[in-house]
């Protein structure tokens, strides 16, 4: 066995913890990061399979943009968050008055 | 909680028919059922959609809503207990049956894929097709890289349709995000252009600054080699417009809108997609009419491994890659700002 | 001489028109761009010319198809078959695009006040931008001979419809769309993963060669499992994503609350298109004698009787008429998919001729509803209906001719359609699917009835309180007679709609 | 022509053949091996899988969405994996060399590119309905959305 069929297998394993840790991890942001992780991950398998265009695409596109989108959404949720905490804050109710418990999806 | 007529009117008959009334006053009530049915007024579904209210988008409104159908759920502990379980029974089936089913999909493509062929051997003849684009592809496209002349010459239709798949995209985002009248958002503009100046400040920060000054233009510079050797290599329009794109989409966190409005406006970017993908449409157009009507299209091809070489895929390969790179931009600028 | 030029002038006109199907694909694609740039009302204007335009297109080609009697494919680019893509056009695909056209034209003027009214003034261009898009992606899904050209117009279908379902900004359509994006991914994944499969079995993605590898695999029954496979996984994507019995619950909430030219569009075309994309792979790509020994015709006929009878149920309990309506076409649906079920050329015709039947209906029920409501104080439960046909005559005699179309009644499609499927079902020649076929369509046709005739009862019943208002937009009039009148077209001249479908069928193998 | 891989997992599927030959009929080892020797596609299911029951379970929105570009990178690794060919090189011609057996099989990268773009549209637009779910809801959990829509009434 070669040394790249030992590396593509690791490599796979790799990848398959990563998509199953998906459902496990506890903030949406480990999720998005081990998305990224997974996306690059997936660009190095390319290079071993001998699809160079399908790397650099998966590069930029998979582990580039749609992680800034990702994020982008987590953030814009943050900050969503961030004005209900204020508001709260400001008309003195307590978390129970929340729908979905008080519980903030982005942290 | 709000309760039309009629969600009384069918408590009340279920009431009835679980007490065990007697039979005749069962079918009556059947029967006023079915009277209402006949007028519209029985509900069936209760609760679940349409009640008689109208209530405006306000924010306001809804979280007061939200928070009254909370505090009566839980006034209500005995029915909210009997909704919990009898959710949790329903999810309980639904995710049993899930994952059996996905199992099974699993199992069997498993099953299919250990009967599957190996490429190659048992494959029927698979390699009439393969066989041309890699022998004669590069003097029938001018390509040297065999993919960048599928997906540009062999299969440009299907390309055609892709470059479309990502402007569908930016229109349907551009609906969702971008603020209007009749947009939730904009009761909230204030607030949100307040924490925004919270949040967007980076650009004030030195390190952030001289960073995105070195690194910008060499990421430009790597996004036009890899736009300009699609033919040559690996690359392509679309990796080289998305490395653009992140190129603008660094470039405005480091130095701001202000000087990225400058570097390329909202409207520089809409006529740059929409003169590209016309390009697009009318030049591949073009070239489907020639090749089925057996004209020649006076295209040269040039000389393989040069710049300029490849007939269309080089131009093809610009205008992609500029849709890509605004289309990337505007993605960003519509999630940070709520507007293109 | 004259005659001569005349001649070489018509047989160049002939030629010529092999184009046209590219040409429609080509216009419509540029046009999407070009509403981005424009102006609402030019937008407008823009559209409707191009529909009409590509009308007299698909109809020039229509007319070319029939008169040569045959089909022809249309190489795209310089290379032939097995390496370039194709499209090809027949009378059935020609029947049916002309059909998915005169619709998306009826729906787009008939409920041109309403996009006014659901859509913010901004965002109008790009509605129409979107209704382009969707057309190029029907036509090229119409039209195509090559499986992954069927893959990416089918996304661009997919987020198109996506996109004309939220542009009315509500929070119910943002939840119905998460909904059926949801549901439409997991169709799009497994079609995906379908068409992969059979790629790798064959080694071609064009439907001739593959059809031609299949075959040969079959005679030497290699890779039964794969295939088999392929072609299951590709019928669920797309029974997902056409809304058969089991994933039908998505349904009623887009159709309903999206603006009344979407719910018109998303339920008379875009699931036909899904359903005739399967159609074409079935008997282009596996070839029709191939699929009828497969157990997957079977499982299709239990699936489509069970969703006769159990979307008309749920359409009986609805209490609001654009739910109504919607759950009754995921009972149409299952017409479709038992025609498609009971096999032989006459069900494929009537399921064929059930596809234009439905979608002029229902994209007729969809633009009617609304004016029905705003007589009645903008509601659209029935009990606030009362009256509303006589308030509005010209939309209650529009409703009246397709409620009665959808039951059943002689002269209008839905006659015609049931009579085929019957037929069909005697000629199967199997006396079980018989048997289980009429009494499905006796019991959907009377369920039907009932929840019809009751909401007509509902909105001739007089009622005093309301003010008699006549449509009097020339623009809503005239799309919606266009409806009319094709309606009962098919009704009264199902004969010569159902040889054409079989003229079709015929040049398809 | 095609002869460079299967030469060389059919040595290595004849040791595993070997070991396992007296626990198993035939069929089951051709199976195993198969299933061994094409490793990557065996991979390439198993992602399909967990993305598929991510997309189908998950009650986060955003995490349904992650596994629905997994499951879409499952299907590409699985279409690649069909065209690679141990030994040989990416389709670009080098030194003028154009013999089908010096390269990999191009269509499948071709397609898995269209693939990835019409991947990352379709992530674009279901981040932007999270994004408007999230505001008027102020949940990410769908059945928590879908019990707080059926309270809500809306105009019409």
């Amino acid at each position: 066995m070669a040394l790249t069929d030992v590396v593509k297998i690791i490599l796979l394993v790799l990848l398959v913890v990563c998509a199953i840790a998906v459902n496990f991890t506890k903030t949406l942001l480990q999720a998005v990061i081990v998305f990224m992780s997974y996306s690059s991950v997936m660009c190095i398998i390319w290079v071993l399979m001998e699809s160079p265009d399908l790397a650099i695409t998966e590069a930029a596109v998979g582990a580039g943009i749609s992680g800034v989108l990702f994020l982008l959404t987590l953030r814009r949720i943050r900050s969503e968050d961030d004005r209900r905490e204020e508001e709260r804050r400001a008309s003195g109710k307590s978390d129970k008055d929340e729908p979905g418990g008080g519980k903030f999806e982005s942290r | 909680m709000l309760r039309t007529t009629s969600n009384h009117l069918y408590e009340r008959c279920s009431y009835c028919a679980k007490k065990g009334h007697s039979m005749r006053l069962r079918m009556s009530n059947k029967f006023a059922k079915f009277r209402n049915w006949l007028a519209g007024d029985y509900d069936p579904l209760k609760n679940v959609l349409d009640t008689d209210e109208t209530v405006s988008d306000s924010r306001e409104e809804i979280k007061k809503e939200n928070r009254k159908i909370i505090s009566e759920v839980d006034a209500e502990g005995s029915t909210r207990r009997l909704e919990k379980a009898e959710q949790r029974g329903f999810d309980l089936v639904y995710r049993v049956i899930a994952i059996v089913s996905c199992l099974l999909l699993i199992g069997v493509l498993l099953f299919t894929v250990a009967l599957l062929p190996r490429y190659g051997v048992e494959n029927p003849e698979s390699t009439t097709v393969v066989k041309r684009y890699v022998e004669s592809g590069l003097q029938e496209t001018g390509a040297i890289n065999i993919v960048a002349g599928i997906i540009l010459d062999y299969r440009a239709f299907d390309t055609l349709g892709e470059s479309h798949v990502l402007f569908t995209a930016l229109i349907c985002v551009t609906i969702l995000l971008r603020a209007d009248s009749k947009n939730l958002r904009t009761k909230y503009e204030d607030f949100y252009t307040i924490k925004q100046v919270k949040y967007h400040d980076l650009n004030k920060d030195k390190i952030i600054n001289r960073v995105g000054m070195i690194l910008v233009p060499c990421i430009f510079v790597f996004g036009i080699y890899v736009l300009l050797n699609g033919q040559n290599g690996p690359g392509g329009g679309f990796s080289g417009g998305s490395v653009m794109g992140a190129g603008l989409i660094i470039g405005t966190a480091a130095f701001g809108y202000e000087k990225m409005d400058r570097f390329i406006s909202t409207k520089t970017a809409m006529w740059i997609t929409f003169i590209s993908l016309a390009f697009y449409s009318f030049a591949k157009g073009y070239v489907f009419f020639t090749g089925a009507n057996g004209l020649d299209n006076h295209i040269p091809k040039g000389i393989p491994g040069a710049i300029l070489s490849g007939g269309l895929i080089l131009p093809l390969d610009i205008a992609v890659g500029m849709v890509v790179a605004c289309t990337m931009y505007g993605f960003y600028n519509l999630f940070r700002r709520g507007r293109t | 001489m004259i005659c001569r030029l005349f001649w070489r002038h018509t047989k160049v006109t002939n030629s010529f028109i092999t184009n046209f199907p590219l040409f429609t694909i080509v216009l419509s694609l540029f046009s999407g761009p070009l509403c981005y740039m424009l102006k609402r009302r030019m937008a407008r204007y823009w559209t409707i010319g191009l529909e009409c335009g590509l009308i007299a297109m698909v109809s020039a080609v229509l007319w070319y198809t029939m008169t040569t009697g045959s089909s022809f494919t249309y190489v795209m680019g310089e290379f032939p078959a097995p390496w370039g893509n194709e499209i090809r056009a027949g009378v059935l695909e020609a029947l049916i695009a002309l059909v998915f056209l005169l619709v998306m034209l009826s729906s787009v003027i008939g409920g041109s006040k309403y996009i006014d009214i659901d859509i913010d003034e901004s965002k109008i261009n790009l509605y129409y931008t979107l209704i382009n898009l969707m057309t190029a992606a029907l036509m090229a899904m119409v039209w195509t001979n090559d499986i992954f050209t069927g893959y990416v117009f089918l996304e661009i279908l997919t987020l198109t419809s996506c996109g004309i379902l939220i542009v009315r900004e509500i929070g119910r359509t943002t939840l119905a769309a998460v909904r059926y994006m949801i549901m439409n991914l997991l169709g799009s994944g497994l079609f995906l993963l379908g068409v992969v499969l059979l790629y790798d079995v064959t080694g071609n993605l064009l439907m001739v060669p593959m059809q031609e590898e299949i075959a040969k695999l079959i005679t030497n029954s290699q890779n039964m499992m794969a295939i088999t496979m392929g072609l299951g996984i590709l019928t669920i994507g797309l029974c997902i994503k056409s809304g058969l019995f089991p994933f039908h619950y998505w349904m009623p909430d887009t159709y309903g609350w999206a603006t009344p030219t979407s719910g018109a569009v998303l339920s008379s075309l875009v699931s036909k298109c899904y359903i005739f994309l399967l159609f074409k792979i079935y008997y282009r790509v596996i070839g029709i004698e191939v699929f009828e020994q497969l157990p997957i015709r079977n499982i299709l006929l239990v699936l489509g009787l069970m969703g006769m009878v159990a979307g008309s149920v749920s359409a009986m309990r609805a209490n609001n008429i654009n739910r109504m309506v919607a759950f009754s076409s995921a009972a149409q649906i299952g017409y479709i998919y038992m025609g498609i079920g009971i096999g032989g050329k006459v069900g494929y015709t009537a399921a064929m001729f059930h596809v234009m039947a439905h979608a002029v209906t229902k994209s007729t029920l969809f633009l009617t509803t609304p004016r029905l409501s705003d007589v009645s104080g903008g509601s659209l439960l029935f009990r606030n209906l009362q009256g509303s046909g006589i308030r509005d005559r010209a939309a209650g005699v529009y409703f009246s001719v397709a409620s009665l179309s959808m039951i059943g009644i002689p002269i209008f499609a839905g006659f015609s359609s049931k009579l085929l499927f019957a037929e069909a079902a005697v000629d199967s020649g199997s006396m079980t699917k018989m048997v289980l076929v009429m009494i499905a369509l006796a019991l959907s046709s009377m369920l039907n009835a009932i929840y019809f005739i009751r909401t007509m009862i509902r909105i001739y019943q007089p009622d005093t309180t309301g003010i008699r208002v006549s449509a009097k937009r020339v623009s809503y009039q005239i799309p919606m007679i266009i409806l009319t009148v094709m309606n009962l077209a098919l009704g009264l001249f199902s004969w010569y709609f159902a040889g054409m479908i079989e003229q079709g069928l015929s040049m398809f193998g | 022509m095609h002869n460079v891989r299967v030469l060389q997992p059919v040595q290595k599927g004849q040791d595993v053949t070997g070991k396992l030959h007296s626990r198993f009929s035939d069929l089951e080892v051709i199976m195993l091996s198969n299933l061994v020797i094409n490793y990557e596609e065996a991979v390439a299911i198993v992602l399909f899988g967990i993305g598929f029951t991510t997309l189908l379970f998950q009650r986060n929105l955003v995490r349904k969405l992650i596994g629905m570009n997994i499951m879409d990178t499952g299907t590409f690794l699985f279409l690649a994996s069909m065209g690679f060919i141990n030994g040989r090189k990416a389709p670009i011609v080098v030194n003028g060399v154009q013999d089908t057996a010096a390269y990999i099989n191009p269509i499948p990268a071709s397609l898995v590119l269209t693939g990835i773009v019409v991947s990352v549209s379709v992530t674009a637009i279901m981040l932007s309905l999270t994004v408007r779910l999230y505001h008027r809801y102020h949940t990410l959990q769908l059945d928590d959305i879908y019990v707080l829509s059926k309270h809500q009434t809306e105009d019409r």
